[in-house]
């Protein structure tokens, strides 16, 4: 029971819109704009680390549903992906740990203030705006990585199509 | 006497309508999880089932007149909690938001590893399949 | 307050590790399992040290950004958590050590990512343990939670069924939870145990706080496997990777239940569960009849690991009847046991696993004469069956010992004679195994003579040294149990006994 | 199966609903969660940690590790997406 022909379907699944690309690639640049404007606002106004993470990553999806997973994951690469991953997670879990190492807590952001020439109490706004940035980087490469993971169609090679495409 | 007692009743209910509504679309997600052979609609039916819980944490930190928890340039004098609502539900689900989200994600790459074996994703006839 | 950094190395190296893992497994694949290793091993040392901090001064606190306690998240450890922290970190250090070989054998491409997620459940089993905060408990559940649903889902056929619907139970469980925390939120407004623990016996006859504790219950129940919830468990546990069953069988269940005991004695108080609502009644009875249906259900299977997993069942009883008798020498017993049946079935799964991965050898009548080709594989699992069991020089003798003199205490004479019938099954159980692989004839060898090797055939080094310490462990800590009752359980049990 | 559904459903609603009975109405501002442990967040946060968000400063600061914590549940759902269906290239 196909819905719709396969055959059609693989005739039209790499369509080539002219109006949706080009829509595309004058949105993407804005909504990633807005996304870094989201994490690096997010001390002051509603935002954050996790809503600017997933915006930027939306991005990502949009322009691999504008044009083809694969294409873009060449952009994109697994490789890339994964250390932007881990790097995010550096970033928050190592500004607790250069807390634990100048005598504080873990994550006592104010112990910063020995590095950084600024007060005890904007030293946590500084370590606040670092771990946004470092949960904004972990966010966005996790979204782009499990959509990857989830979209990509030529991993089963008896099957041809994607999931649940014939049922 | 009789409609006064209606009227405190309902005016009751209304003042706890953030509780019904929770508990609705809990029971909504809960059934849906235990009484759907689809997999896929098992696990639309957990995310109703998370997203009601946050519904509720969410109605919980609410004050009536106060606004949101963000504080207002140049606000001067002291001030007070009353003024704006509570934030410890807010944070608290942004953590239950990422949570559903990571659930979600694998239980949909679980969901395509069954469909790979099986060629199915009906619960009955995977079970089928399995004797 | 303490300032040592120990208390925060339990948690952060083996989560920084497995951040790092990933990244270094593009680079060089085999240098993955020694990090896990060291990793492992300073969150061991870690543990241990605040344990001897806690004998000698006490309970510790340690505040996670120098926020005070009901502002902030604290960790505290007191003589249970410690103690707990202990049994969880080394148990997962020897399993760690003894995963080389299966995960060379089974999925050596995915090497890294395995070990990564393995760290990362570790780190979430050590965070529930150490945190004193009830919403951090819920954000390191589902870090061990999402962590335990993957590794089980890259076992064998059934897997990604079986660990799909873990995955349904687990949420359900996780979530009633969080429901839990927030109802106690809504009338006391604060996340920290030692605060709600102060904040609550006002409102005991709330009737948010009564459905908050049925809500926590019966989340955590669904976590432990207790009898009525369990039904993830035997399909999740027998179809995962030895690797990983021998992981989670033993600590998941133990961690529930260590959670179990710090909702009923830490958040609530005793006069809570037994004058109050009959909590630990009902448990008491629930928990007899999920040993007698794990023992009974056990006898019928033919697979040594779902044999095993309904033997984890009834111990998960023992712990859950220790939980709700609710006095001295119960709760003695149930802590005592938490201890005991993490090396007992650490060991045993390992067993299990090292003969899967052989041989395939996964029915007990394919085991006949096995001992001949491995004589000390075979020697452990004896050991480990003599303790499930409750044969005297091993531990499990002790804690089931404890557990029956506090069903002695309360004259409850059914609880009793629960205990000592289910003993007599396990024994039953586990001596079929045992005359299978000792006492057998030896018939037709020339049958597969071109398969089997002639001689010891053992298990790998790297699996054979942890079995060997798990079963040392079993032997030494049977003898010693008295002394660690006298010095840490004894001050872990609530003041009011 | 319906049945049981329909049954541990109702169940759960049941109690849901009874539990509510004790519980404060929508919006009032004198519950003790508004009282206890959150006016300190609303009123010092600009104090202690220079950040007027103070679902920010809660999230990154007071409350931080859960944070770390929850950041790494969406680590492990990503590396746990790879483990289970990226197929690799032997």
């Amino acid at each position: 029971m196909h819905l719709i022909n396969p055959e059609v379907l693989s005739v039209i699944a790499p369509f080539e819109d002219v109006i949706i690309r080009t829509a595309c690639r004058l949105l993407i640049p804005f909504i990633q704009l807005y996304g870094l404007y989201v994490i690096a606002h997010g001390a002051e106004s509603p935002g954050g680390g996790f809503q600017g993470g997933v915006i930027l990553g939306a991005s990502f999806i949009l322009l691999s549903l504008a044009y083809d997973v694969d294409e873009v994951r060449k952009r994109v690469s697994e490789k890339r992906n994964l250390i932007f991953c881990s790097v995010g997670l550096f970033i928050y879990s190592g500004i607790g740990a250069v807390c634990l190492a100048l005598g504080g807590n873990y994550l006592n952001y104010s112990r910063l203030h020995h590095l950084l020439p600024v007060d005890p109490v904007y030293a946590r706004a500084l370590g606040i705006f670092g771990i946004e940035v470092g949960v904004g980087i972990t966010v966005m490469a996790v979204m782009i990585s499990i959509f990857f993971d989830l979209a990509s169609k030529h991993e089963d090679p008896e099957e041809g199509t994607s999931l649940g495409m014939d049922r | 006497m009789k409609i006064q007692k209606r009227g405190l009743l309902l005016e009751w209910i209304v003042s706890k309508y953030n509780y019904w509504i929770y508990i609705f679309l809990m029971m909504i997600g809960f059934y849906a999880m235990i009484g759907k052979k689809n997999l896929v609609k098992k696990v639309i039916g957990m995310n109703i089932f998370q997203t009601s819980i946050i519904l509720y944490f969410i109605s919980i930190g609410s004050k009536k007149g106060a606004t949101i928890p963000v504080m207002e340039h140049g606000h001067g004098g002291t001030i007070q909690a009353i003024q704006y609502i509570n934030p410890i539900p807010h944070v608290l689900m942004l953590t239950a938001i990422v949570v559903m989200v990571s659930t979600f994600g694998v239980a949909m790459a679980l969901i395509i590893m069954i469909y790979r074996k099986y060629r199915t994703i009906e619960e009955d006839e995977i079970l089928k399949l399995r004797k | 307050m303490t300032t040592s950094p120990y208390p925060i190395l339990i948690i952060v190296v083996p989560l920084m590790t497995s951040f790092l893992i990933p990244l270094v497994g593009w680079w060089r694949k085999n240098f993955c399992y020694p990090l896990m290793i060291a990793a492992l091993s300073i969150s061991t040392f870690s543990s241990v040290a605040i344990l001897r901090v806690v004998i000698e001064q006490g309970t510790l606190h340690y505040y996670l950004g120098n926020w005070d306690p009901p502002w902030g998240i604290e960790y505290v450890f007191d003589h249970l958590n410690a103690f707990v922290a202990v049994i969880v970190s080394v148990v997962s250090l020897l399993i760690g050590i003894a995963s080389k070989s299966m995960v060379e054998k089974g999925f050596s491409q995915k090497a890294p990512y395995f070990y990564c997620l393995f760290l990362l459940q570790v780190t979430g089993l050590l965070g529930i343990v150490v945190t004193g905060d009830a919403f951090n408990l819920y954000v390191f559940l589902e870090i061990a939670s999402l962590a335990g649903y993957t590794l089980i889902a890259i076992g064998e056929d059934g897997a990604p069924f079986a660990s799909f619907n873990y995955m349904l139970y687990g949420t359900v469980g996780a979530c009633f939870y969080l429901l839990g925390v927030g109802y106690l939120y809504i009338v006391t407004g604060s996340l920290n145990m030692a605060d709600l623990a102060r904040l609550l016996p006002s409102l005991y006859h709330s009737k948010v706080v009564l459905i908050a504790f049925a809500f926590f219950i019966v989340g955590v129940a669904i976590k432990m496997a207790l009898f009525p919830l369990h039904v993830w468990l035997p399909d999740a546990y027998t179809y995962a990777p030895s690797a990983v069953s021998s992981l989670v069988a033993p600590l998941t269940t133990k961690v529930g239940a260590y959670v179990a005991i710090r909702i009923m004695y830490t958040i609530f108080a005793p006069s809570f569960i037994k004058e109050v609502v009959p909590a630990a009644t009902i448990l008491s009875w629930v928990a007899a009849s999920a040993i007698l249906f794990g023992c009974i259900l056990a006898l019928a299977q033919t697979d040594l690991k779902r044999m095993l997993a309904y033997v984890l069942i009834a111990e998960v009883g023992y712990i859950a009847l220790g939980i709700g008798l609710a006095n001295k020498n119960a709760l003695t017993g149930a802590i005592l046991h938490i201890q005991n049946d993490a090396l007992m079935m650490g060991s045993l799964f390992l067993v299990a696993g090292v003969l899967a991965s052989k041989k395939a050898f996964r029915k007990i009548y394919q085991f006949k004469n096995i001992h001949k080709k491995m004589p000390i594989t075979m020697a452990i699992f004896v050991v480990s069956a003599l303790s499930v069991i409750g044969i005297p020089p091993t531990c499990g003798f002790f804690s089931k010992w404890y557990l029956l003199l506090g069903a002695i205490d309360e004259h409850q004479w059914f609880f009793v004679v629960v205990l000592l019938a289910s003993s007599l099954i396990h024994a039953i159980l586990f001596f079929r195994v045992i005359e299978i692989v000792y006492f057998s004839p030896s018939e037709e060898p020339k049958q597969d003579a071109g398969a089997v090797v002639k001689g010891i055939d053992e298990a790998p080094l790297s699996a054979l040294i942890p079995m060997i310490l798990l079963a040392l462990g079993i032997l030494l800590l049977g003898v010693l149990s008295g002394k660690i009752i006298s010095v840490i359980i004894q001050f872990a049990i609530p003041k009011s006994f | 199966m319906k049945s049981i559904a329909l049954i541990a459903v109702c169940l759960t609603g049941i109690l849901l609903i009874y539990g509510t009975l004790d519980m404060p109405p929508w919006g009032d501002p004198n519950t003790p969660a508004s009282l206890h442990v959150s006016p300190r967040y609303i009123e010092k946060t600009v104090e202690e940690t220079d950040v007027p968000n103070m679902v920010t400063s809660v999230l990154a600061d007071y409350r931080g590790y859960d944070t770390l914590g929850e950041t790494t549940v969406i680590f492990t759902a990503g590396i746990s997406c790879i483990l289970l269906i990226r197929r690799f290239s032997q």
